[in-house]
């Protein structure tokens, strides 16, 4: 009747299915590309205690740091680019600002600095950027890339001296930064801390919580089928479910029920239990890759369970989903992706972004 | 053993029926309880006065509601997400109390809900 | 000055008793109608419909009765049309319920079709006439409506692409 | 400086009651809104009534509360709403200059052309109590689009009361049929917290008044914004003098862009 509050923002569902075992899986290339993920939740159904090895993954997880009012400049010093940036996984993200309000910076680890800000802030900061996609009527946001690995912006350069002055003089930019960097060492830690030794400081650990799951229902799902024809409920089926268990709800109603009539999707078999583990804080995609890895080996041994999954979330007022995709904000910032590993190795990889974002890769 | 999966692609472009929202009751009276039924109760019958018979004749699901933070987890058909939503803007009592409902997240993917990164408070 | 293109619904009353048709005024027909979109659509649609929402005309002899709404808006009026089942009038009810004719652009369209639809009508009580008075009558009555009728369609023939049902 | 996009609600009623106002603007912080502008109504036909100074803020708070996801406090500033129902009643005094907004409410057709077309004022209200009593005609409405000045929406009314709902929906979609959704804000007319809503709630409720996605947003965030600097503009000498701060380091290219005058920035980036 009233067509025009029937509309609603678009949503993007990209589905692969793959095996790890292929050698040209793309799997570890959309983890690597996705690069501010705030939170990674596993589901293992008929599992009861925590696997050791998965507790050793979570627990080497890398610190990270909360810095405070950090001028933005100090990203692009001359020292902080040779000793920290250059040698790469390091990232950045301002924090506390929000993707469609304020100016958001971040560090991507292959070196390239965005600024998405507001247009005075443009205006006066007098950098070359592009106007961003989700805009309104006039432009109003705008993003700059800066790469810091090219040779144009070489420290002492022509462009690299106008960033500065331009950063440092014209517009003091500052922000709370979230910062983490991926050492296999880990003393990679350290020398952010001195670098930012004038700024406060606090060390972070990502924080984990493990919940057990009693007498539920699963779907069953066939590595084969896909698109859920028949072996398996469909993608969003299966995205659905896996955030009604995920966030505890009823799962079993009637279609005649008064509050709900939610039902755990088609085909389906019951499980006693299931594991459900969290890590909450800036996770870096390397630890993500290892977690993989590690859960690629659960299946070594004989399991009940035919299927596991792994959801990562990435931060709603990141400027980058995938790689330097723009991201926004425009009910919802979602992007998170969605592995369903299969005991023969096979691979189901669901990655999902809201309106203002770009397809994933 | 069977032979590693062939590698395929699937793109769905608002292929999503449903919405989905996080929100939040908050009553003036702290005293008064509220169960999941009173609460979609209330909900229909703010739809039914925004929308009317028919205009608020669409189905909506309370996934989750929390009795003691008076938080619930709404599914809703996408064409009914603004109709919805804006009732539940426009509530403005409870049986003759004040209340307000505030929604704290939307998302055409219910997992989304468990993963806002807008609710990190690291101080 | 902006022109707001407006809907005119043409609704025929129907009654089982003609003669509670004398009890209607303007005004009951107003309120039924406004009730019916306010439960059928609540606030809202009450809301669409009160711009320019009017009862422009009323048959008490007939049961025609023309309705105006903004163009936008008509169908949350005519949606609401078929709940109507009694019109409060001079603390009676009068049981009713609205038969929707036509829906037009303008006026005139609504009336040359109410003009053929009449003929139409007439024409079938001459089938069902006893006498010879009474049919001499309605064929004085068919020949009087088409006549105007046919004068009518010359002066609004680009008017007539307006109609829309 | 004001931020770009943050969300502002610029009409928190002001009431004598201290507490309560501070718990109003507790709230708008908690719900996310940067900015809020307590709003002082005087009715001039109404006798006895004058304009008084407005409230300090900083009596308001010892420490403003911290915007909802940020690091920094929320900012507060006063606005008056002068209700007219005769053309004397609005002069711009001492009084009205010393608000950072200043609102009109008019009450005959004749008003709301006098205030769209000359009136120095940066938000008209629009009644929401009451059936519209006159057409929204396109010469005013675009005038004030032209002048940069912004009419206003509140919705604090359509949460109160059904019948008022209906006059709020009603005015807001006659306004939307002249003005195409440019130059509107949203704003709350709150006189208690739990009258509030969150920013992305009153986007969404936006569709309801006719607006677009797009124009909603801009409603309640970059609207607001220019209706700010127009409050700038009119406390400057019609934004031909504007005093800048200028650090002492910063370049002549600069100056020349800070030069341009609050209003000629304002309509710029809303039209």
């Amino acid at each position: 009747m009233f067509t025009n509050l029937e509309k609603c923002p678009r949503n993007l569902l990209v589905c692969e299915k793959s095996s790890l075992l292929n050698d040209k899986s793309r799997h570890a290339t959309h983890v690597a590309k996705h690069f501010f993920n705030y939170k990674v939740s596993v589901l293992i159904p008929e599992c009861g205690i925590t696997p050791s090895g998965l507790k050793s993954v979570f627990n080497s997880f890398s610190k990270y740091y909360l810095l405070r009012n950090l001028p933005v400049y100090k990203l692009l010093e001359e020292e902080f680019l040779e000793k920290v940036v250059k040698k790469g996984s390091l990232y950045a993200l301002s924090y506390k600002t929000r993707i469609d309000q304020d100016n958001t910076f971040a560090l991507l680890p292959s070196g390239q600095v965005i600024l998405s800000v507001d247009k005075d802030t443009y205006e006066e900061l007098g950098l070359e950027g592009k106007a961003s996609q989700y805009n309104h009527r006039q432009p109003m946001r705008y993003v700059v890339t800066l790469d810091m690995t090219d040779k144009s912006l070489a420290p002492g350069g022509k462009r690299y001296k106008r960033v500065m002055w331009a950063l440092q003089e014209k517009v003091q930019l500052t922000s709370d930064f979230l910062m983490a960097r991926y050492s296999i060492g880990g003393n990679g830690e350290d020398l952010l801390q001195s670098i930012f030794s004038q700024y406060s400081c606090r060390e972070l650990r990502p924080s984990m919580s493990t919940q057990s799951l009693r007498d539920l229902l699963c779907p069953s799902l066939d590595p084969t089928d896909l698109h859920g024809d028949s072996r398996s409920c469909d993608p969003l089926q299966f995205l659905e479910w896996l955030g009604a268990v995920t966030m505890d709800m009823s799962c079993n109603n009637e279609a005649s029920s008064f509050v709900s009539t939610y039902c755990c999707p088609e085909p389906q078999s019951s499980a006693s239990q299931a594991l459900l583990c969290t890590a909450v804080g800036l996770l870096l995609p390397e630890d993500i890759h290892s977690l993989l890895e590690e859960l690629r080996r659960y299946f070594d041994e004989p399991r009940f369970t035919s299927w596991l999954s792994v959801t990562v979330h990435g931060f709603a007022d990141s400027p980058v989903s995938w790689g330097a995709t723009e991201h926004g904000f425009h009910k919802g910032g979602e992007n998170f992706y969605t592995f369903v590993l299969f005991k023969n190795q096979d691979y189901w990889l669901h990655m999902a972004t809201g309106t203002n974002d770009g397809c994933p890769p | 053993m069977s032979q590693p999966a062939l590698y395929e692609r699937l793109v769905f472009k608002n292929a999503s029926v449903y919405h989905y929202l996080k929100i939040y009751l908050i009553l003036d009276n702290d005293d008064r309880k509220i169960n999941a039924v009173y609460f979609k109760q209330m909900i229909i019958s703010a739809l039914r006065d925004l929308y009317g018979e028919i205009g608020a004749a669409f189905p909506f699901d309370v996934l989750k509601f929390e009795e003691d933070t008076l938080t619930a987890v709404l599914r809703v058909y996408n064409s009914g997400l603004v109709k919805l939503w804006t009732a539940l803007t426009l509530l403005g009592s409870y049986q003759s109390e004040p209340c307000a409902v505030h929604v704290t997240q939307v998302s055409p993917f219910l997992l989304a809900l468990s993963g806002n990164s807008r609710e990190l408070e690291l101080d | 000055m902006v022109r707001y293109k407006s809907r005119y619904l043409l609704c025929e009353l129907c009654v089982s008793d003609q003669s509670s048709l004398q009890l209607l005024d303007e005004r009951a027909v107003f309120a039924a109608v406004r009730g019916a979109v306010s439960s059928a659509h609540g606030d809202y649609g009450s809301a669409l419909c009160s711009a320019s929402f009017a009862v422009k005309y009323l048959n008490a002899h007939t049961g025609v009765v023309f309705l105006r709404c903004r163009k936008s808006h008509y169908r949350v009026l005519w949606s609401a049309l078929p709940f109507i089942t009694s019109v409060e009038s001079r603390g009676q009810r009068v049981p009713c319920f609205f038969n929707c004719l036509h829906i037009g652009g303008t006026i005139r369209t609504c009336q040359k079709f109410l003009i053929r639809y009449n003929t139409q009508q007439l024409h079938r009580m001459l089938r069902l006439c006893h006498s010879e008075a009474e049919r001499l009558e309605v064929r004085k009555a068919v020949l009087s409506c088409s006549l105007k009728s046919l004068e009518k369609e010359e002066e609004a023939e680009d008017g007539y692409g307006d109609e829309e049902v | 400086m004001v931020n770009m996009a943050v969300f502002i609600d610029l009409n928190i009623s002001y009431t004598a009651d201290t507490k309560k106002l501070q718990n109003i603007i507790e709230t708008a912080a908690h719900l996310g809104y940067s900015t809020v502008a307590i709003n002082h109504v005087v009715d001039l036909q109404q006798k006895k009534q004058e304009i008084g100074k407005p409230k300090c803020v900083s009596e308001l708070f010892d420490r403003l509360p911290i915007v909802q996801g940020k690091s920094r406090p929320i900012k507060v500033l006063n606005r008056l709403t002068v209700v007219v129902s005769e053309a004397s009643h609005f002069r711009t005094t001492n009084e009205v200059k010393s608000y950072d907004i200043v609102a009109v409410f008019p009450k005959t057709e004749k008003l709301f052309h006098a205030a769209c077309m000359s009136f120095d004022v940066d938000i008209i209200c629009i009644a929401v109590t009451e059936k519209q009593p006159f057409y929204f005609k396109r010469p005013p409405v675009n005038g004030a689009i032209d002048r940069g000045v912004f009419f206003e929406i509140s919705y604090v009314a359509a949460i109160k009361d059904s019948t008022l709902r209906r006059y709020t929906i009603s005015n807001a979609l006659s306004l939307m049929e002249t003005c195409k959704g440019k130059n509107v804000i949203v704003s709350s007319g709150a006189e208690k917290p739990l009258e509030l809503r969150g920013p992305y709630d009153i986007t969404n409720l936006g569709l309801l008044f006719g607006l677009s996605e797009g124009d909603a947003k801009a409603a309640v965030s970059t609207n607001c914004r220019a209706v700010l600097l127009h409050g700038e503009t009119r406390k400057t000498a019609l934004g031909i003098i504007h005093t800048v701060k200028t650090q002492p380091t910063a370049e002549r290219q600069e100056e020349e862009e800070e030069a341009v005058p609050a209003v000629k920035r304002a309509k710029r980036e809303t039209l």
